[in-house]
């Protein structure tokens, strides 16, 4: 029985059809326990990934957000993993700068026989985003955002002076 | 150039003080940077454990907080010793229950493990860090004619130790080939001698320090060449008793790989602590002199 | 404009949701969702009664959209699909929530589970609303197939296909077919001769009207997809005329250049240039280059050319690659035998008298090295010979799994033993005997009537005893049954060693896009309903290439990928997922990005227009165009922006 | 080895033994064991043991607490490790026995030679060999003493027994150290021996 937690995050889980969703299909079969937090949304392929998703997840109250695909030469597309990875780097930046933690959004890769790989993925996740606390309104951060770009610049300004 | 903590353990310092020589004359002469690690302490051996477990962890654990950084790895010349600190080791880098408490029990002694620390035996870092090519080239005696039989005991090669094969490590041939000696196919290289059972079940250790003896006469080795002063003792210094057991007359020198290498290297005989071994060298030397 | 009249469906499975998931509950929540007119549970929504139920509402209440919180959609999609097709509404008006392997399964909370199917539940629906009627498109199939691997399994699939009227093409990468069980001496349980019951179908499949024999060839790279895969082909040279050869044999016995035989499994020498085995298909030599005195410019030589009554021999011929469109595929491509590493505790490698299972084939074969004389490396008929279970097999140091075969052929072996070198003792060392199979356990009661000594243990270690006559193989293990440790003198010990992949494994997977397990066998469609099917569409698996198998079940195996191979062709067409992508040329800028990142080069560039055009058949529905368009032009049905937004929406409805 | 059939009635038996033991960080190895008996075949002592390393894990299995506290298996182990470096199932059982050994019901008979040898090295910080031997031998079998004094005289001809053990400076810390461990829960407290 799982110990009841005062904050559980909801983690938004785009997986690939071919590997990370059959894996955590397999997760399933084989009865490997993981945190219930996980909402997963499948694709055919992480390629299809725009990071407007991940935006949308983050702007609807995901506390976290997981992209999980096919191993490096493994792609059902040939090399759409390889695309969405190239693409998460940019996200990371990307929320980033909106004031979201990083940390928040993970790309990861689990073949279809990598059941308890994708348990362990969401774990690891699950307690990353757990210790970040909620998400909040992201309106909020955008104006924490602003803030800072303001001391940022004043800063910017004195050294100048 | 890389800088080393050596380590001689407790033999070292008394029953196997001719590997110490040897291992120092071995060491200077291949120009390896290295100093003894200050005030070091019993690694435990395989005793401490059978007594505290927890204390077998954290003794060889100060003896590693006190190597690494610039200190340098530690480079361990007894095997049992080399099994003590890299079990420690091994516990203290998995980070489980028992690193915890070996984390803890240091801290008592405001003393922490380097991360980067790395324990080595002796001939770990010839074969690997100076190298075989080094040492050939240094290499002034050519010991053809002399048929070694190159014995490593247990704990050279077990538990584990990475890229090394647990039943049939070759390190001491390669190294042992580069002398010009025959190096002989030691069936039992890697048997267990009993040493650390020699004190208390004494009659079986001495079997099996039999069917080691039995093989290498057999293969008429002119030297078992060990890795492990606790070794060296069982083999050379029970020969008799050995004898006695099982009536047969054995005459084995039992030599340090350091001593051999050394004789190769072109140092003296005495300054390699050969001659202090209770089973005679004098027929060993002798065709080591005619090879000259 | 959004599907308004939906029904949902949830599955108990049983207890298997029911016993973690509040169904009730779950019902009761989608009945609130917007757009659902229906919500219902129910024990087995898979049954008849349970697609009845939604059959009968798609009609009363013409619903226009429904959902399945059931199973995972890799199970049971095709299903519910087609159950609301026959009640007339488009099957793409259809989701499932996977409420079964990613929530009930997963999670030991009722309240988490209830949550998280809850939220699953609503992003079906929201998504569900967005869909659209599609419709799938049909393609002919090319009525061929490929078989990779002429092993018995490659054999019984390709005359299986062929016989069922289709045309074949088996590619074997070897000079002949036959694989593994060519080497073998008699089969167990039947000790029927392996030879008289293999060669006879390795000859059916040369003379075979519909079978195209390529042997001494690899595919290299595999286009297309399910109906019509473009192969490409190696044809390696092999440097003597398939034709012209007649399989004299005069060539190897003259050729100066020596090697060990693979076939005899390196306890016999074979020539540079040589015919695999007598009963080899074809009956044709090969050149190994390798240790050609010609080709490792050691000489001119080219004795064989010379002295070749045919002619069939000619040098520096070049690798030929063909290209061939089949409809399925079956990789049927085995195993290896496990070899233990240098140093192993069983001194094989070091003691000429430590041999495998398959040597020891070899050497009780009547064509083998010894004509089927069991003799030591001394010559000598051994007076005791240990068999050794597991080596390799059920340990952390190298297999983890069983490799199935080993115990009854060891069963085998003893056999063998006890009957070609009288009053032999033999020791067998076993950890569990695994007799499973149809007429195994009558086996080993026979086999134990026979005399032999069996050892509940695993052999720990072989080592020679210096003794006053030499040295002596001595095997040292635990009779566990007995709590003592045994030491046996004896004159031959045989491994049974396991069966792993292939070495060559990772590359077939890549060539075929199959997927490896743990184990690195490849991995089948679904471990119980679909044991020859695989991830890719119309590429089968047959025999050892997807677990350890023997003979008996390899066949099976091979048969039933065979009928999928023929139950596809047959069916003449292929559907093909309208899920594609597509453009909206008007939205779109020419940038050419999508362009770039298509990896099937299904777009191209209309000049005139200066708009990127998407090629819908050569499209396998990725999205990577969609997701870097700039302008929102290009679209992925099934998969649209609005709809995956929907599902977001869906599951952090809740928070 | 006894040869009388035991019956073995369950509630002679203590399966909390084998939950105890598995619950010791390293012990929980056991619970892969599959019985194949690589360990006793390895064992160059085995036939020295009363019952195989094999059986012993069996045993703990089957909770038979008094047959295993009591048997002089861990004390013939030689910590060669051919068990550990053969195990199908990766266990380390050289460590298993270490465990053992901590909470045996026999150490004070078979184990004074390595609680001389802590004794030792935590009063010298470095080991005394002649020490070490003229105490253990004096606590397990003084008759033999006289046999190894030639051998003893020996050795230190040729300077290979010192005639003064070598202290450290850091004895104090060793001493700490063990204080911790003692505390801290060595094996032998968590099972409130």
């Amino acid at each position: 029985m799982t110990a009841k937690h005062a904050f559980e995050p909801k983690i938004v889980a785009f997986l690939c059809n071919w590997c990370s969703y059959t894996a955590a299909d397999l997760a399933g079969t084989a009865r490997r326990k993981y945190p219930f937090n996980a909402r997963i949304i499948r694709v055919m392929c992480t390629g299809r990934l725009d990071p407007a998703f991940v935006l949308k997840a983050f702007a609807e109250g995901a506390d976290g957000v997981l992209i999980s695909g096919c191993h490096p030469q493994e792609c059902h597309y040939i090399s759409g993993n390889y695309k969405a990875y190239k693409r998460s780097m940019a996200i990371k930046n990307l929320i980033a700068d909106l004031g979201i933690e990083p940390e928040r959004f993970t790309m990861t890769f689990a073949s279809a026989s990598e059941g308890e790989k994708f348990a362990g993925i969401v774990r690891e996740l699950t307690e990353t985003v757990r210790a970040l606390g909620p998400m909040g309104r992201v309106s909020d951060r955008l104006a924490r955002y602003s803030q800072f770009k303001q001391d940022d610049i004043v800063a910017g300004g004195e050294d100048l002076g | 150039m890389k800088h080393y903590a050596y380590y001689p353990g407790c033999s070292l310092h008394a029953t196997a003080a001719d590997y110490d020589v040897s291992a120092r004359a071995v060491m200077n002469h291949l120009d390896i940077s290295y100093s003894e690690l200050d005030d070091w302490n019993c690694c435990g051996a395989t005793a401490l454990a059978s007594d505290s477990y927890l204390f077998s962890l954290l003794a060889p654990a100060r003896n590693l907080a006190m190597a690494g950084g610039d200190k340098g790895d530690m480079v361990v010349a007894c095997n049992a010793c080399y099994v003590a600190e890299k079990r420690a080791l091994k516990a203290f880098k998995e980070g489980g229950e028992w690193s915890k408490r070996i984390t803890e029990g240091l801290l008592r002694i405001d003393k922490e493990i380097d991360d980067d620390v790395e324990v080595l035996h002796l001939l770990q870092v010839l074969v690997n860090e100076v190298g075989l090519e080094e040492i050939e080239n240094k290499a002034v005696r050519n010991l053809e004619g002399l048929k070694l039989a190159p014995y490593y005991g247990c704990q050279y090669s077990r538990p584990e130790t990475e890229g090394i094969h647990p039943e049939s490590p070759m390190d001491l041939e390669r190294l042992l080939e580069v002398t010009g000696a025959e190096v002989l196919d030691f069936n039992r290289k890697t048997r267990c001698c009993g040493s650390s059972l020699m004190s208390t079940k004494e009659e079986h250790a001495l079997r099996l320090c039999g069917e080691i003896l039995k093989e290498a006469d057999y293969r008429d080795a002119d030297a078992i060449v060990v890795t492990c002063p606790l070794c060296q003792l069982n083999l050379d210094a029970f020969q008799p008793r050995v004898n006695g057991l099982l009536g047969s007359d054995y005459r084995i020198p039992i030599l340090f790989f350091t001593q051999v290498v050394g004789l190769a290297l072109g140092l003296d005989p005495k300054a390699l602590g050969i001659g202090k071994q209770l089973t005679s060298c004098s027929g060993f030397l002798e065709k080591y002199r005619k090879g000259a | 404009m959004p599907a308004n009249r939906i029904g949902v469906y949830v599955c108990h499975c049983g207890t298997n949701i029911a016993g973690t998931v509040d169904c009730e509950a779950v019902r009761d929540f989608a009945a609130k969702l917007p757009g659902v007119v229906v919500s219902r549970d129910y024990k087995y929504m898979c049954s008849e009664p349970g697609q009845e139920i939604i059959k009968k509402d798609i009609r009363e209440e013409n619903l226009d959209g429904v959902v399945v919180a059931s199973c995972s959609p890799r199970m049971h999609e095709p299903t519910f699909q087609k159950a609301v097709a026959q009640a007339g509404l488009n099957s793409y008006m259809m989701e499932m929530a996977n409420i079964r392997e990613q929530c009930s399964w997963v999670t030991e909370d009722m309240d988490e589970a209830t949550e998280k199917a809850k939220d699953l539940v609503a992003s079906a629906v929201a998504k569900v609303r967005m869909n659209a009627p599609l419709e799938a498109t049909y393609n002919d199939i090319t009525p061929r197939a490929l078989v990779v691997g002429g092993g018995v399994a490659g054999i019984e699939a390709a005359l299986r296909i062929a016989d069922s009227g289709y045309e074949v093409v088996l590619v074997e990468k070897e000079a002949s077919i036959g694989g593994k069980m060519a080497k073998f001496d008699k089969t167990f349980p039947t000790l029927d001769c392996a030879a008289c019951i293999l060669t006879p179908k390795m000859v059916e499949v040369a003379q075979h009207p519909n079978i195209k024999l390529m042997t001494y060839s690899e595919v290299e790279k595999v286009d297309g997809f399910v109906g019509n895969f473009e192969v490409t082909i190696r044809q390696k040279a092999r440097d003597v005329d398939l034709e012209d050869c007649t399989g004299c044999g005069i060539c190897s016995e003259k050729c100066p250049g020596k090697a060990a035989s693979e076939f005899d499994e390196g306890l016999s020498q074979r020539g540079a240039i040589y015919i695999p085995f007598a009963q080899a298909i074809p009956n044709v030599a090969v050149i190994d280059r390798e240790n050609c005195l010609y080709y490792n410019g050691k000489a001119k030589c080219q004795v064989c050319a010379k002295l070749c009554p045919s002619d069939a021999i000619t040098f520096d011929n070049e690798d030929v690659l063909v290209k061939e469109t089949f409809g399925a595929i079956v990789v049927a491509t085995g195993f290896q035998s496990f070899r233990p590493e240098e140093g192993n505790q069983w001194g094989f490698g070091k003691y000429p008298d430590v041999i495998s299972g398959l040597q020891f084939e070899r050497l009780t074969n009547a064509s083998g090295p010894t004509d089927g004389k069991v003799k030591t490396s001394k010559g000598e008929v051994p007076k005791a010979v240990a068999i050794v279970h597991c080596v390799g097999s059920r340990d952390a140091n190298h297999a983890e799994y069983c490799s199935r075969i080993c115990c009854m052929a060891s069963l085998k072996f003893a056999h063998l033993v006890k009957e070609k070198c009288k009053d032999a003792e033999v020791f067998e060392f076993y950890i569990d005997m695994r007799a499973f199979g149809k007429g195994y356990e009558e086996f080993y009661n026979r086999i134990q009537e026979e005399g032999v000594h069996f050892i509940r243990g695993k052999s720990a270690e072989v080592s020679c005893q210096i003794e006053d006559e030499g040295e002596r193989l001595v095997l040292r293990g635990e009779d566990t049954l007995l709590g003592v440790v045994r030491e046996i003198p004896v004159d031959m010990v045989i491994l049974n060693t396991a069966l792993l992949p292939q070495a060559d494994a990772p590359k077939v997977a890549e060539t075929f896009g199959l997927q490896q397990g743990e184990d690195g066998f490849f991995m089948e469609l679904h471990a119980k309903l679909a044991p020859t099917k695989t991830p890719v569409d119309g590429v089968f698996l047959a025999g050892t290439c997807q677990a350890p198998r023997d003979i008996p079940d390899s066949v099976a195996h091979a048969g039933g990928a065979a009928s999928e191979a023929q139950q596809l062709i047959a069916s003449g067409k292929v559907k093909m997922s309208p899920v594609a992508a597509y453009n909206e040329e008007e939205k779109c800028s020419g940038c050419k990005i999508c362009i770039a990142l298509c990896p099937y080069d299904a777009i191209e560039f209309d000049e005139d227009k200066g708009v990127a055009v998407f090629n819908q058949a050569l499209c396998k529905g990725c999205g990577t165009c969609v997701a870097s368009c700039p302008t929102k032009a290009a679209g992925i049905k099934h998969f649209e922006d609005e709809q995956i937004f929907a599902q977001i929406e869906g599951v952090c409805a809740s928070s | 080895m006894t040869h009388k059939t035991r019956v073995v009635r369950q509630e002679d038996l203590d399966p909390g033994f084998f939950d105890f033991f598995t619950s010791l960080p390293g012990g929980e190895q056991i619970l892969s064991c599959i019985q194949c008996g690589t360990c006793s075949g390895s064992c160059p002592f085995a036939n020295d043991m009363d019952h195989t390393p094999r059986s012993i894990i069996a045993m703990m299995r089957a909770g038979m607490v008094e047959d295993v506290l009591n048997s002089t298996t861990p004390y013939y182990c030689a910590s060669c490790y051919s068990c550990a470096a053969r195990c199908p199932r990766d266990i380390n059982i050289t460590e298993v026995m270490y465990l053992l050994k901590n909470i045996s019901q026999v150490k004070g008979k078979y184990g004074s030679f390595y609680s001389i040898f802590g004794a030792l090295t935590r009063r010298y910080g470095r080991m005394f060999e002649g020490e070490l031997t003229l105490r253990a031998m004096l606590k397990t079998d003084p008759l033999k003493l006289p046999g190894f004094t030639p051998l003893g005289i020996r050795m230190f001809l040729k300077g290979k027994l010192k005639p003064l053990p070598s202290l450290i400076a850091g004895r104090g810390e060793l001493q700490r150290l063990y204080d911790y461990a003692q505390e801290a829960g060595s094996v032998g407290r968590e099972v409130g021996s």
